[in-house]
């Protein structure tokens, strides 16, 4: 399992790649990428600062991947999320988890997303025309982790 | 006893500063009691009393306002969070 | 849209960010890759032939990219279904969709996937110690597909 | 009329061919009737009535038996996928 909460970019291929090496018991691997969007909720968006809580933000992330493996059959994972300065068409996050089979797969990479967004440390601030702004949490995004309870 | 307080995002820049070493008085043990000490400072300390969906953690862990204090905890308070 | 059925190996990085690239309007890129495992059914597996019906294979890939399209938002997609013969730990197919929404994106994927899995007209020859067997259609893939329905 | 049938995987290795081109007699108008007509062939041909879950495609279209048929058809007989 590697997490890791950077500044600097990812390279998805590398980090798919480095899940597998080696191995031949994996026959499924999905990916996330999100990325920095040039509009949100009908303003433009020209630069986003990402702030966290270190420390808790990468806990939070093992744990939510730990939850994950309990779930599913899940042979490795790996998330990377990004902070600081970012522009429209960065990469901002990375989940990959690799297993034997395809819905386990596709299922946990949705779930750590999920997750992630409702109960990792992260704060998005946009720059738009109108001044700067937090980013509202969304009601979709809590919809789209209880989906995963019961 | 003495705690950690930290501050994220919206609250962080509400309250101007993003951390102090804070000495609680004998009566205050829980996250709540710490809340409601932090809020009669007045001010600028009223966006903990006005913030929406305010979130607590306690070492790290997300707790809730009845969540008891022991010296040293780090106690951070924040918006629900945006990432991903 | 990406449509390849080649011997050639695929490399995720690079196809992703050719979906990308340019672009600021695109929030999530959810991707998938399936790979040859060292054992299926019980057996150990050596090595694996990939048959598939030129012409149609191209063309029913295409039809399943368009249905996504007509059920979630996807901005662009793009497939890769390697043929011929494979060994375990090698790439076999790849599927990536590119969206605004992180739901769109996952959800056209695996559609794309257990669709493929279920349509398209692929087969697949392995190689075990007993000798070479056409590998037999699951069940679960067939259920997998039906949940797509209604 | 003159159509070209293909087969594929195990059922082409079990009628010993991947393609032929076949002018068919003038009754047969349908895929289901074509199939009969391999069939009727014998031996090796059974592999096409024995087949589990059977496929075909008219023209690289799944198709089901009781589809017409038109001079210049391609037609293909195939297991159940498996790729992916």
């Amino acid at each position: 399992m590697k997490i890791s909460v950077q500044s600097e970019d990812f390279d998805v291929g590398a980090e798919c790649a480095a899940l597998t090496r080696g191995r031949t018991d994996i026959g499924a691997v999905a990916s996330f990428v999100g990325l920095v969007r040039d509009s949100n909720d009908g303003a433009g968006v020209a630069r986003m600062t990402l702030e966290h809580y270190p420390g808790m933000t990468e806990k939070s992330l093992a744990e939510i991947v730990e939850e994950a493996r309990g779930r599913w059959d899940v042979m490795d994972a790996t998330v990377i999320h990004r902070v600081g300065e970012l522009r429209p068409g960065d990469n901002i996050v990375l989940v990959v988890v690799a297993s034997a089979h395809r819905g386990d797969a596709f299922a946990a990479c949705e779930f750590i997303m999920d997750y992630l967004k409702t109960r990792a440390p992260f704060w998005k601030k946009e720059k738009t025309p109108e001044g700067e702004r937090w980013v509202d949490a969304r009601e979709s995004d809590d919809r789209a982790a209880e989906k995963w309870k019961g | 006893m003495s705690v950690k307080v930290l501050y994220f995002a919206g609250l962080r820049e509400a309250v101007g500063q993003s951390s102090e070493q804070l000495a609680l008085p004998a009566q205050i043990g829980s996250v709540g009691q710490l809340h409601a000490h932090l809020v009669a400072r007045g001010g600028a300390w009223q966006a903990l009393a006005t913030a929406k969906n305010l979130r607590i953690a306690v070492n790290q862990k997300i707790a809730a306002v009845d969540a008891p204090l022991k010296d040293g905890d780090e106690v951070a308070f924040f918006p629900p969070v945006t990432g991903g």
